[in-house]
């Protein structure tokens, strides 16, 4: 029978989960127990329901980044102080915790760690408010790319779904010429990423790769049980290729259902949010040679930094580091990064501060292994990008290929250029 | 010593009372015709009796021993069978499934009602064995319930209004089956309007009016006393 | 005043009224007695419009009312109490009075003003005080004694100045001393209102204490009507009383 | 809507026998959950929004016992098991205090349970979803080709176990006298009272069996699908639309709109890929207003 | 001037109804909290949401599952309008808010005469699972018409909200003076309408669905006029539930969301006027405290609900109300 060693990780998981609901417990009165010249800083997330994995691996790794931080004295002594709350993935509910935080608990910084939907609400509260906001999960890519929605005072410093297109596209290219595809399917969740994604990848296709052909899309809705419908939809049409962007326990439940059908013995299958620790090890039997985005895995970028970087978040919170994870240290980097320069919370100059901002980080690949916040879209650049395909085990992937950055850039201006947002 | 003892019960539907200190005595072994017009209270003894509708006061024994406070299933267990006056059979079961229904487990098998010695003694019913009762007619119905009770190995049986709606031939089915009865020594209250069908069946009566008993005695008696009959009877 | 022409009803091929035919004079106390499923209660029904005839017709003072529905029939001038209590359980019996006098003046539509001072008191206050309610007047309904809320429900009848008052068994669920206090009333009632009515009741000592007429219903056919002295002594009703003629 | 794509399927004998077959296997899982709903709402009168919650737990409890054993059928039994003893402390300790309540009531209590058995799950077996458990090793083999249509052993013994439970349903329902006591309880519960019969058992013991249908159904699914807090939800929405389709309290009326639901899931995902749930609520729209007792359902 | 207040009537409402007004514009100022008038600006947007409702639920004893409908629906007209371009085109400038407003509440009434129109002929629980039906076929909607409705997204980019009257709503006192105006005045007519004879012919239905027709009364009218105004309210609570947080959002129309006033209703209670709005407090403060100090919000909300479904069997004012008048009646016979 198939092993289970989970026991340990489990309970590892559900004490830190505990811990976590213990400490927010206590940020919810820290005017009476926190002195007040902290630096404040608000997390708006989820904690509870399906997608709570989000909001545990996203604090934790502020709280790495920001513990580290306190203990190095802080700020000329001034500390980070976290406030963080559950949303419960309602956009509403972000948008009344973050005023919340604006209004009553005063932060200087909010860090959204929201999903797609309510991160659109943050955005329009900061905008009112003015107070500095770091997107560090949203990837929908107009979130800052489209003029009309972007904001001075807020910055992403999560992937974008633009950049992860061409990417993909690139890499899938390569794939196509080495084994021949012509017929693709795509199956993507029924909601704005997965519709985002399904658009972006095909048309970076077209341009390294035309004259596939698409027989057919599946569209299973967000959480959905049971995928046998889309999945006897690929076992006829048998497409050479699938293209999916479904996700975290989606992704497990799908490649369990559909390696029922034998689907991925004659299909190249690119999943682009399969290599991240957490849905690699619910997977059951997971297949060899799937194609996957490097979410976030210790083994990409191959540097010592990324190893370090994913040692010290397992020992300190027993599981490996997920794709948020990545995403919210950068942040929290770059905010300290900021306030040190500025000296201060003064939100103008910290954004100045970030704004075309270029720093080292274990993600980035940009010269000397940096990465950089754009200046005109205030949106993270030259974070690592590969593809590679699976294999059972750690380090579960292998043969990793990096994407380009500047035929990223050039691709993304097009594509924005076609939208009229440059 | 009587099988059932009512003494002085107070019943309720709701707000409204409809039992004001009722007190009835049945001996066993016999047939006894509660009489009474409409609305008079015969039904509404009987769902008292059975634990159907509100006893605020007053004692239920059967045997000895007292039902108050118990509920409807215990109080059938402990012998009371009932037979309602709209029969409810259930109509999506067979006559065998309703017959089945009726069974119990109690240890006091007195009267061995099983299968065969119902087939028996409706030899009716047996025919229609796999028929649905929703598709019997009323007199059919009118057996199966009392059949569907009879399985259950009753102490008494409560008849509420059994020639009720029926063509005459079919209540002189009724009349022989109660004969029937009565020679094998079930003890029977029958709840009853129609005077003319208790004199054939019954031997003694109850009348009783505006929720009380007021009158007790032997059918002939009741027969020649005309000036009760006027008086509770008849218009 | 009530006409009844050849009514005829059946369910699913059973007779509930088969081939009734009356005739109600003004100002008149009516009873309609009968074995239990004589078709008594269906006859109410057909008459007020919740059911609707197979064949037959029904007037009321020469207007032909066959086939309108309740709230027409209402109009028409016809209200009735009914067997089982029905009334409003949450209101109060002023509340509940209003309501039925309002809903005849087509007032419930109304939604700018405060029921509270809609200025149908003289009107309330003398049904309360012919159905005598008076005393309980700001008690809620279901916490009316049995009888009063029977009397409630009269009252309510009542609210729609019928020139027809159907009742249907006024005194089920009563001790015997309610009884009588009920009987009063209506009888006081009549008096005053000289409303014609016609009650379905059981118990006979009632029949034949207030009714002026009588209709014997059997098997939903009318086995005999007549002054009550003659109803006493009909050997057709006496058989269907006392047995052997119950089909 | 994509009529071309749907018609070529409806042309092909592969595509409809393959988009049947997963029809099925949608329908028969699906009929497992809201018989058990459609049977607890005949017999006891109360709208169980607390089904759905029962399923996720068949399906926790059914990860757990295979994390312990690692033995299949182990698992998937005392998953549903688990769940059926669950069910009867709910019913004894909770439920039955508004029976004769009102509908609100009743309806509040069963979702005030949805959401603490939501959150007790994540405080038990952590926030994160938890990985399938996994199919038996005999149905780890390559799927079978039916005229070009490919279909997985595993989805057939779904298919398989579900309808043997549905006859076995039917056999409980109408060959024993469990079975008839309860369909009479549904239709006269007080005269059965007055036969004797404690209707308080057999209302606790229908109780019991929906609850192992719901975790059956939710240990059926931990096996091939991630087990997570919430996934109750949309499967105890499908379970109302089987439930007033078919009629509520007929089983037979379930199974029926059971295998409706799955065609239309399954056809409907090649017609109208983006309006699946759509076209689910407006199957149970149009019941509603034709029929509003359902296909199968009593005039009650 | 004791007197005319002591006396059930419009103007002694509306004085009170002004007095609240004015009393928690005074609020504002004493307490410069924003967080606090956050609160209590969604207490009057969801009060109105579980008001309306429980003109269904305890004025005509109709449980409405899928409330929600109307509440999105108002939200999105809403948003739609100030995001067209017909406030351009057309130069509504400084009325597009009042005119958008008004237009949510007319949508989600149009929407309300058409479902309520086939919902009530249902009786009991048919009626409830046709509302939810239909609720989830327009949030199926809502999704399919990404083009519209910005899909799963919600609307996104914020309208702009041009001063009007001299009332500029992106300031937070305009706001929260403006949205409790509107409440307070919504609720003042709520409550004439529930003190009407309109309003005690729904009690009477309520009580009764037999015997009004046998007094000549037609109910279905009735029922529906009462269905279009709890849902032309129920657009109202949305329009600006979707003004304060500048977008709309399909949860609200998931049937999730019609779950929340009946929570409100079953903890403030269903027979006393204010206690659905009494309930809305109560929701938005456990909301707020439990948000703020555990990620079980489900487990404890479950257990409030459970406590109150099992325990104090009725809404809180409900309860208080009960008590108050018995302590009175007590106090009465012991004088």
């Amino acid at each position: 029978m198939i092993k289970r060693n989970k026991h340990t990780r489990r309970t590892v998981i559900k004490n830190a989960a505990l811990g976590i609901g213990a400490l927010s417990f206590s940020a919810g009165f820290p005017s009476i127990l926190k002195a007040d010249d902290n630096i404040k800083i608000g997390v708006p997330t989820i904690l509870s329901g399906r997608v709570a994995q989000l909001g545990i691996s996203v604090t934790n790794a502020i709280k790495m980044a920001v513990n580290k931080f306190n203990e190095e004295g802080g700020l000329d002594g001034r500390k980070i102080e976290l406030i963080i709350r559950d949303s419960r993935a309602k956009p509403d509910e972000a948008a009344r915790v973050c005023r919340d935080f604006i209004n009553s608990d005063n932060v200087d910084v909010i860090v959204n760690a929201e999903a797609s939907g309510a991160s659109f609400a943050v955005q329009e509260v900061i905008r009112e408010s003015g107070t500095l906001c770091l997107h560090t999960v949203s990837e929908t890519t107009s979130l800052t790319a489209d003029p009309s929605i972007r904001a001075w005072n807020a910055f992403r410093f999560s992937r974008q779904g633009i950049h992860d297109a061409v990417g993909s596209a690139k890499y899938a290219a390569k794939i196509i010429e080495k084994k021949g595809i012509k017929k693709w399917m795509s199956i993507n969740p029924d909601y704005a990423y997965g519709r985002d994604s399904d658009d972006t990848f095909f048309w970076a296709l077209e341009k390294f790769a035309p004259g596939f052909e698409l027989i057919g899309k599946g569209w299973p809705k967000i959480f959905q049980p049971d995928y046998t419908e889309v999945i006897t939809k690929i076992a006829r049409e048998k497409p050479d290729a699938i293209y999916s962007s479904l996700w975290g326990g989606d992704l497990v439940s799908f490649i369990d259902q559909a390696s029922l059908y034998g689907i991925f013995k004659n299909t190249e299958f690119f999943a682009i949010n399969l290599a991240d620790y957490t849905t690699m090890n619910a997977i059951r039997n997971l297949p060899k040679g799937l194609h996957s985005a490097t979410r976030y895995v210790a083994a990409w970028p191959d540097t010592e930094e990324n190893r370090a970087y994913d040692k010290s978040y397992t020992d300190l919170y027993g599981d490996h580091p997920t794709n948020w994870s990545w995403e919210a240290s950068i942040a929290i980097d770059y905010l300290i990064n900021a306030l040190k320069e500025t000296g201060g919370t003064d939100n103008k100059k910290l954004a100045e501060a970030l704004k075309g901002k270029t720093i080292p980080s274990f993600m980035g690949v940009g010269e000397g292994n940096t990465v950089t916040i754009r200046d005109r879209d205030q949106t993270i650049t030259n974070y690592s990008i590969g593809w590679g395909t699976t294999i059972p085990k750690e380090p579960f992937i292998q043969d990793v290929q990096a994407a380009n950055w500047d035929t990223i850039e050039n691709l993304e201006e097009e594509w924005l250029t076609n939208k009229g947002w440059i | 010593m009587s099988l059932l003892e009512v003494k002085n019960i107070n019943a309720f539907y709701d707000s409204s009372q409809v039992l004001f200190n009722m007190s009835l005595n049945i001996s066993k072994n016999k047939i006894i015709a509660l009489l009474g017009r409409n609305g008079a209270g015969k039904s509404s003894t009987f769902k008292a009796i059975t634990g159907i509708i509100k006893v605020k006061s007053g004692s239920i024994k059967l045997d000895g021993k007292e039902l108050m406070g118990n509920s409807i299933n215990s109080r059938a267990k402990s012998g009371i069978g009932y037979v309602p006056e709209d029969r409810q059979v259930f109509p999506e079961h067979t006559v065998e499934e309703n017959i089945n229904l009726g069974k119990k487990n109690n240890l006091k098998n007195i009267n061995n009602w099983d299968l065969e010695k119902i087939w028996d003694t409706f030899p009716l019913l047996k025919n229609l064995r796999f028929r649905l009762a929703g598709q019997l007619s009323g007199g059919e119905q009118q057996m199966l319930s009392i059949a569907r009770t009879l399985a259950g190995n009753p102490e008494i049986l409560l008849l509420d209004e059994p020639s009720e709606g029926l063509a005459p031939i079919i209540v002189e089915e009724i009349e022989k089956l109660i004969d029937k009865l009565e020679k094998i020594g079930v003890t029977i209250l029958i709840a009853e309007q129609n005077m003319h069908f208790c004199m054939k069946v019954a031997k003694e009566a109850i009348i009783i009016d505006k929720g009380q008993s007021v009158w007790s005695g032997s059918i002939k008696e009741l027969n020649k006393d005309k000036k009760t009959r006027d008086k509770y009877l008849a218009i | 005043m009530l006409k009844i022409n050849n009514l005829e009803k059946s369910f699913g091929g059973i007779i509930a009224t088969g081939n009734v035919t009356l005739e109600l004079q003004k100002q008149t106390i009516n009873a309609v007695i009968g074995p239990n499923g004589a078709g008594k209660t269906t006859l109410f029904n057909l008459i007020t419009g919740k059911l609707k005839p197979d064949t037959g017709k029904v007037f009321i003072e020469n207007k032909e009312i066959t086939n309108l529905d309740e709230t027409e029939t209402t109009q028409m001038g016809i209200a009735r109490a009914f067997q089982i209590t029905n009334i409003f359980p949450n209101l109060t019996v002023y509340e509940s009075i209003k309501l039925a006098i309002l809903s005849k003046h087509n007032g419930l539509n109304n939604m700018w003003t405060r029921f509270k001072d809609h200025n149908v008191n003289y009107e309330a206050d003398k049904i309360m005080k012919l159905a005598g309610l008076t005393k309980s007047k700001n008690i809620i309904s279901s916490e009316l004694s049995h009888g009063d809320q029977k009397l409630l429900d009269i009252a309510l009848a009542l609210c729609l100045k019928p020139k027809l008052l159907l009742l249907d068994e006024p005194t089920a669920g009563m001790g015997p001393e309610e009884r009588w206090k009920m009987i009063d009333r209506i009888k006081e009632l009549w008096k005053k209102t000289k409303i014609t009515i016609l009650f379905i009741e059981h118990d006979m000592d009632i029949v034949f204490g207030i009714a002026q007429k009588i209709y014997v219903l059997q098997q939903g056919a009318i086995l005999a009507e007549g002054r009550p002295k003659d109803i006493k002594k009909d050997q057709k009703v006496i058989k269907a009383y006392l047995g052997g003629g119950k089909k | 809507m994509e009529l071309v794509a749907f018609l070529e399927c409806l042309t092909s004998a592969s595509c409809i026998i393959s988009q049947t077959a997963g029809g099925l296997k949608i329908g028969m899982l699906l009929f497992l959950v809201a018989s058990g709903l459609t049977l607890v709402f005949g017999v006891l009168g109360v709208i169980n929004f607390a089904h759905g919650a029962l399923y996720m737990l068949g399906a926790y409890f059914s990860w757990q016992v295979m994390n312990t054993t690692g033995h299949f059928g182990l698992s998937v039994l005392l998953g549903a098991i688990g769940v059926s003893i669950v069910g009867l402390m709910f019913e004894r300790g909770l439920l039955n205090r508004v029976y004769n309540a009102e509908l609100l009531i009743q309806i509040l209590l069963c979702y005030s349970i949805v959401l603490i058995l939501d959150d007790l799950v994540m405080i038990i077996w952590g926030d994160e979803f938890l990985s399938s458990i996994g199919i038996p090793e005999i149905f780890q083999v390559p799927p079978l080709f039916v005229l070009d249509a490919i279909i997985p052993p595993f989805h057939l013994a779904i298919i398989g176990l579900s309808l043997l439970l549905a006859i076995g349903l039917w056999l409980l329902m109408t060959k024993t006298r469990f079975g008839h006591l309860v369909r009479a309880a549904a239709v006269n519960p007080n005269m059965l009272e007055a036969l004797g019969i404690n209707t308080t058992v057999i209302r606790a013991s229908v109780f019991v069996l929906g609850s192992f249908l719901a975790g059956l159904g939710g240990a059926l699914a931990s096996s091939i699908g991630s087990v997570v807090s919430g996934m109750g939800n949309s499967i105890l929405v499908e379970s109302f639309i089987v439930t007033v389709i078919g009629g509520m309290g007929s089983i037979g009326g379930a199974f029926l709109a059971s295998i409706i639901i799955g065609m239309a899931r399954s056809f409907g995902a090649i017609a109208m890929p983006l309006f699946t749930d759509g076209i689910m609520f407006l199957i149970m729209v149009l019941v509603l207003i034709l029929r509003p007792h359902g296909l199968m359902g009593d005039k009650k | 001037m004791i007197s005319f207040l002591k006396k059930d009537s419009f103007s002694r409402d509306a004085c009170l109804a002004l007095l609240s007004w004015v009393f928690l514009i005074v609020v504002f100022f004493i307490i410069p909290d924003p967080g606090v008038h956050d609160i209590i600006q969604k207490v009057f947007i969801l009060g109105l949401f579980a008001l309306s409702l429980n003109i269904l639920i305890g004025y005509l004893g109709l449980i409405a599952f899928g409330h929600a409908a109307f509440f999105a629906a108002g939200a999105y007209t809403l948003g739609l309008f100030l995001q067209s371009d017909f406030i351009k085109i057309y130069n509504f400038g400084s009325f597009s808010i009042p005119v958008a407003i008004l237009l949510s509440i007319l949508v989600s009434g149009v929407l309300a005469t058409f479902i309520g129109a086939i919902c009530i002929r249902l009786k009991d629980i048919y009626f409830s699972f046709l509302t939810l039906a239909f609720q989830m076929v327009i949030y199926s909607i809502i999704l399919a018409l990404v083009d519209i409705t910005g899909g799963d997204q919600g609307l996104m980019g914020g309208f702009p909200k041009p001063p009007f009257l001299g009332i500029d709503l992106s300031k937070p006192f305009d706001f929260y003076a403006f949205t409790i105006f509107i409440s307070i005045l919504v609720i003042l007519v709520l409550r004439q309408l529930i003190e009407s004879p309109f309003g005690y012919g729904l009690r009477m239905i309520r009580d009764n669905a037999e015997r009004p027709a046998a007094l000549g009364f037609n109910n279905q009218n009735h029922k529906l006029i009462a269905f279009i105004i709890a849902g032309s309210i129920a657009g109202l609570a949305g329009s600006l539930q979707a003004l304060l947080d500048v977008g709309a959002y399909p949860e609200w129309a998931f049937w999730a969301k019609s779950a929340e006033p009946l929570f409100m209703i079953l903890l403030g209670g269903m027979n006393t006027f204010l206690g659905p709005l009494m309930g809305a407090l109560i929701f938005e403060i456990l909301n707020d405290f439990v948000t703020a100090n555990t990620k079980y919000y489900g487990l404890v909300l479950g257990l409030v609900i459970l406590s109150f479904v099992l325990g104090l069997k009725q809404g809180l004012l409900d309860w208080m109300v009960i008590k108050f008048k018995e302590s009175r009646n007590k106090n009465a016979q012991n004088k």
